[in-house]
C-alpha cells in the first residue's frame, strides 16, 4: 500500500497531526485529559457559555481550526470520517464550562449523534448543563419536507462564527442556542465533487468520479449526491448550485446574506474565485446582497476537488454577531 | 437436567471474540471495500485491540469482559460501530451481572437486552443492509428455538445458522443506510461489512458457549 | 480535453479569478491602469516605501494574498506560472510609489528577472525610485558556491513580511531594502513533490511524479528536483529536508528561527501538521529555537501534493519585524 | 545590381508571421509537451494575436510593424517569451527604423540588431537546446554569405538551409535551459519547442523578403 502521503503509521494520522496542531500553536490549543480533546488555550472570561463541537478529521481547518478568541472554546476530534467518541464530547462539555453550560453545535451525522447523546446522559450527570444544535445547511442531502435528515456541512462555520460572537457578548445558554439554531436555519449549502479522496489507513480511494463527470450535491465524505453530470463551466456549476438554494424560498430580493464559497481540499485557490465572481454575479441579479463573504478552504475532505457554496441570510442580529471580530487559525477577522 | 454454560472466565470468552475480529481485519475491509470506504475491519481491529490490551492477564467475569470490550469500543473508537457494538455489548454485559453460568433462558435476554440497547440509539430495520440483518434473524431464531422447548444446545446451532443466513440475505439486498447506500441498486450483489463482522462475532460467541456448556 | 476543474475559459482564469478577488474583497483589493496589477485598498501613509512584488498565478495565496496591511502594496500578476509582463512590474512600481521609492521584492527565475529590468528602466524614467531584492532560498536549486542561481520560493513571504514590517516602521528605501536582504540571506528553503498539477491551459500534467516516489527538492513549478527517491515517512522527510538546510551552515544551536511549512496545494492540512511536529522535534534536537511558526497553504502550485520547509534566523531586528502585526488574506497576525 | 527588397507594407510582412504562428500553435504546444510544459504554442499565439489586432486594417511601415509585434508580446504574455522575443523583434525594428528597402547589408544589420538585444537579456548560449540554436546559426550563415559576396538571395536561401539545420541540431542536445533542462539526458531525441518557432519565424521571415526583392 503505498501512498504519496506525507505521514508517518496511517492508523495514527489523527494523533500525529493534533501533536503537530498543539506544537505549532500553543496559544491556541492547550490539551486537556482526553488525548482526542483540545481546548482553546486563550483567555476565557468565567460566566460565558462554552461553545463545542466535534467531527471527524480530514477536514481541516475544521472542525479544530475554529478553536480560538470568540469562536469554539473545546473540540473533540474523531478518525478521519469518523465521529468523536462519546467519551471525547463528554471531555469537551467539560472543560468548556465556565458555569453557564454549553452549547454543542455539530453536524448531522448517525454517528455524531449516538456519540452526543450518551456524552450528554452523562455530562447532565456530572452536573454540566449541554444544548446542543444540530447543523443540516445541505440541502443535497434530503429533501425540505424531510429537513430533520439532512446533513452539517461548511454551514456549521457559519453557526460556530454566530454562537461564538453571541457567547462573547455574554448571551445565556438559551440565547446562544437560539442565535446558532437561527444561522443554520437561515443558512443553506450545496457542495458539488469532481475527484475522490483516501483515507491513509484504507489506502485507496473512499468513491469514484468518472473524469469528465461531477457529482451535484456530495456530501463531506463523499455521501451520494443528487445526480452525476457532465462537468460544467464556473459559471454553470454556480448556477446549478445556486438554484437549488434560492429554491428553497428563504432568501428574496433585498436579502442582504453571507456567502461562504469552501474548496473541498485540492482545489486551487484561484478556481475558487473564479467561482466566487460568478455566484457573486448570479446573486447580483437575483438582487441578494452579498453582505460579508469568505473564500477558500474552510471545510475541506481531504484531498477532494470540488467546492461547497453556503449562503446565511442575516438580519440584524446576525449582521452585528457576523461582525464580530474573531480570532482561529481557520478565521481570523478583524 | 436443562444445559447451563459455564462463563466464570469471561477473559477466555472475549478474547476469543478479538481473536476472530483481528484475524478477519483484512477481509472486512474488503468486504467494506467493495461498496463502503474499506476500513470496517481497520475499525472494529482497532477496538477489539484496545480491550485486548485491558483485558491481557486479567481474570474477568463475563459482565466485565463484555463490559470492558463495549467501553474500548465506545471510547477508543467512536465513529458507529463504537456506540453500536458498544451498546450491544454493554446490554450483554448488564444481562450477564453478577453470573457465573447462564442457562437458555439467560441467554436469550442477554441478546434481547443487547438488541434493546442497540435500538435505543439505532434505528436501522432489517433489510436495510446492516448488521441487524444478521443480528435480528439470529436473535429471534433463537427466541423461537428457547421457547419452543429446543434445548440450549440445539437452539445455539439453530441460531449459528439463522446468524449466517441472515448475514447472507444481505447479498442481495439494497443498502438503505450506510455509506453503502450511495450506490443504490449497485449496492447489490455483495454482502454487506457489518453484517458479516456480526455474524463473525455470533458464530464465535456460540462457539465458546457451546464448549462451556455442562 | 476534459478537466475535473472549476473554471470558465481556460485561456482566461487569470483574468477571471482576478475578477473573484477584486468581487469578494474591495477591503483588500483595488484595480489599476494595468488588468493585471492590483493594488492594496486601504489607506497608506503618504512617505511609506511602497512594498511589491510579482509572479506566476496557479501559487495563491501567493503572490497576490499577500497584499494587505504592512505586508505587500501592490502586485503584478502573470500567467499560471508564468512571470507577468514588464508593463505590469512598471504599473506595480508606480502606484505603490508615494514618494519614498519602492521595494520589488521577487523571485529568481529567468522570466522575472528579464520582466522586473526592463521595468525599472521605464520607472527610473519615470522618476519612480525602485531597488530589489532576489530571492534565493530554494537551496536545491543550485549549490552553496552558485547561491546567485538559486530560485525563490516560499522564503519569499517571510522577506515580504519583514520588508512589510520594516515600511511601516517608516524605515526608507535602503533600510528596507536591508532588511528584506537580510530576511532572505537568513532563510532557506527546500520542497519535495509527491504529485503533478495541469496548467488548465494545457489539460494534461505538467510533470510526473512515479507513485511511490517523492522528488525532493521539486521546484514550485515542477522545475527539477535533487533526486527522486522511494517516497519516505513525515518523519524521515522532515529529516531528508532539514539535513541539507542545517548542512548551509548558517544555524546553530542557540539559534531562535521562523518555520514555515506550506503544502503545495493538494496535501491535506493534517499532514502538513504531522510534518511539522516532526521539523519541530528534529530542531529541538538540534537544539534550534522556533520562535515562531507558520503551517498552512502559504505557497502552492495548483494541486501538486508536497510540502516545502523554509527555516529563517532571527536577529533582534527580525523579531521585532516579524512579531509586527499584518493583515493580508494569506497572512493574518495580530 | 545590388538587389533590394521593398518593405513598405509593414503590415502584411508582419501579418504573414502572426499567421505562421497562430496555424502552428498546437504543433508547438506539442513538441515543448514532450519535454517542457506544453503551453509554447499557447504562449506564442496569444502574443502574435494580440499584435493581430493591433495591426489590422493599418497600413504600418515595416519598424512600426515589428514594434507593435514587440510591444505585444512584450506587454502581452510577459514570461520569458515576451521579453525574449520580444526583443530580437524590438531590435528588428529600430534597425528599419525610416526604411521603406533593404539591402543584405541591412537585412544582416537588422539580424545582428534583433540579436544583440536578445543577448542584452538572456545569456543562453548555442548548444543549450532553446531559440539561439536555431537564431544563431542563421545568423552567421547570412553574415557568411553577405560578407563572401553572395546575392541577397542567395544569403537568404543559405540561411533558411542553417535555420532550419539549426532547429535539426536541437534533437541531439541536452537541455541546460528552460523547463526542458529539468529532464537531464532525457530531453534528448526530440526538437526543441523555441527553437521549433524561431526556425518559422525565420523561415517566414526570409520568404517574404524573397517575394520582395526587385
Ligand atoms: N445506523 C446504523 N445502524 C446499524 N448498522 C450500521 C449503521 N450504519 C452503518 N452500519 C453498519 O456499519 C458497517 C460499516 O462500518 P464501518 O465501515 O466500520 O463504518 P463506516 O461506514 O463509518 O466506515 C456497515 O456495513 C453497516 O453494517
Ligand atoms: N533563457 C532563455 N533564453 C532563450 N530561450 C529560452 C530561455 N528559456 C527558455 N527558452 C526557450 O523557450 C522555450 C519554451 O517556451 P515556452 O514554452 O513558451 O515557455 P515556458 O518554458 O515558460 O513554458 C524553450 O523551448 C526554449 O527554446
Ligand atoms: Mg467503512
Ligand atoms: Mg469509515
Ligand atoms: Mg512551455
Ligand atoms: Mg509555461
Amino acid at each position: 500500500m503505498i501512498m504519496n502521503r506525507i505521514i508517518n503509521d496511517p492508523d495514527l494520522v489523527v494523533e500525529d497531526a493534533i501533536e503537530g496542531y498543539v506544537a505549532a500553536h500553543p496559544d491556541f490549543y492547550a490539551k486537556t485529559d482526553n488525548a482526542r480533546v483540545l481546548k482553546y488555550s486563550g483567555s476565557v472570561k468565567k460566566g460565558k457559555v462554552g461553545i463545542i463541537t466535534g467531527g471527524g478529521s480530514g477536514h481541516e481547518p475544521a472542525f479544530l481550526g475554529y478553536v480560538g478568541k470568540n469562536m469554539l472554546d473545546a473540540v473533540a476530534i474523531g478518525e478521519i470520517f469518523s465521529s468523536p467518541t462519546a467519551g471525547a464530547f463528554l471531555e469537551a462539555m467539560k472543560v468548556a464550562d465556565t458555569g453557564a453550560g454549553v452549547a454543542c453545535l455539530y453536524g448531522n451525522y448517525a454517528g455524531d449523534n449516538m456519540n452526543v447523546k450518551m456524552a450528554i446522559k452523562k455530562a447532565t450527570a456530572a452536573g454540566v448543563k449541554v444544548k446542543t444544535v444540530v447543523a443540516n445547511d445541505d440541502i443535497a442531502s434530503a429533501s425540505a419536507s424531510e429537513k430533520e435528515k439532512r446533513r452539517g456541512v461548511a454551514g456549521e462555520i457559519l453557526m460556530w462564527k454566530i454562537a461564538g460572537a453571541a457567547a462573547a457578548e455574554g448571551y445565556d445558554l438559551d440565547n446562544v442556542i437560539a442565535a446558532a439554531q437561527k444561522a443554520i436555519d437561515n443558512c443553506r449549502s450545496i457542495g458539488v465533487g469532481l475527484s475522490s479522496c483516501t483515507i491513509p489507513a484504507v489506502g485507496k480511494p473512499n468513491f469514484h468520479i468518472e473524469k469528465g463527470t461531477m457529482e451535484l450535491g456530495i456530501g463531506h465524505h463523499g455521501e451520494p449526491g443528487i445526480k452525476v453530470v457532465p462537468i460544467e463551466t464556473a459559471k454553470e456549476m454556480a448556477k446549478t448550485m445556486l438554484d437549488p438554494i434560492m429554491e428553497e424560498g428563504i432568501f428574496e430580493a433585498g436579502s442582504e446574506v453571507v456567502v461562504l464559497v469552501s474548496g473541498l481540499g485540492a482545489t486551487p485557490v484561484m478556481e475558487l474565485y473564479i467561482y466566487y465572481a460568478e455566484v457573486e454575479r448570479l446573486l447580483r441579479a437575483n438582487k441578494v446582497k452579498i453582505y460579508k463573504c469568505y473564500v477558500g478552504n474552510y471545510f475541506t475532505s481531504l484531498e477532494m476537488m470540488g467546492v461547497t457554496l453556503s449562503v446565511m441570510k442575516l438580519d440584524a442580529e446576525l449582521k452585528k454577531l457576523v461582525n464580530l471580530p474573531a480570532c482561529s487559525l481557520g478565521l481570523v477577522q478583524e | 437436567m436443562t444445559e447451563i454454560a459455564k462463563i466464570d472466565n469471561g477473559t477466555d470468552i472475549v478474547d476469543d471474540l478479538i481473536v476472530c475480529i483481528v484475524n478477519n481485519r483484512d477481509y472486512l475491509s474488503e468486504i467494506d471495500g467493495a461498496i463502503g470506504d474499506g476500513d470496517h475491519g481497520i475499525n472494529m481491529a482497532k477496538g477489539f485491540n484496545i480491550c485486548k490490551h485491558r483485558i491481557d492477564g486479567k481474570n474477568l467475569s463475563l459482565a466485565e469482559a463484555f463490559e470492558t470490550l463495549s467501553d474500548s469500543l465506545m471510547e477508543g473508537i467512536g465513529g458507529s460501530m463504537g456506540p453500536l457494538y458498544g451498546s450491544i455489548f454493554a446490554g450483554w454485559a448488564e444481562a450477564v451481572q453478577g453470573k457465573k453460568t447462564l442457562n437458555s433462558n439467560e441467554f436469550k435476554e442477554m441478546l434481547l437486552k443487547g438488541l434493546s440497547e442497540l435500538q435505543e440509539i439505532s434505528s436501522a430495520k432489517q433489510g436495510d443492509k446492516c448488521l441487524v440483518d444478521t443480528l435480528i434473524p439470529a436473535i429471534e431464531s433463537f427466541k423461537k428455538a428457547n421457547e419452543s422447548g429446543k434445548t440450549f444446545h440445539e437452539a445455539l446451532i439453530i441460531m449459528k445458522q439463522a446468524a449466517h443466513d441472515g448475514r447472507e440475505s444481505t447479498r442481495n439486498l439494497v443498502a438503505k443506510i450506510g455509506r453503502a447506500s450511495r450506490l443504490g441498486e449497485r449496492s447489490k450483489g455483495v454482502l454487506d461489512a457489518g453484517a458479516t463482522s456480526c455474524c463473525l462475532l455470533l458464530t464465535q460467541l456460540i462457539d465458546s458457549i457451546l464448549k462451556r456448556i455442562i
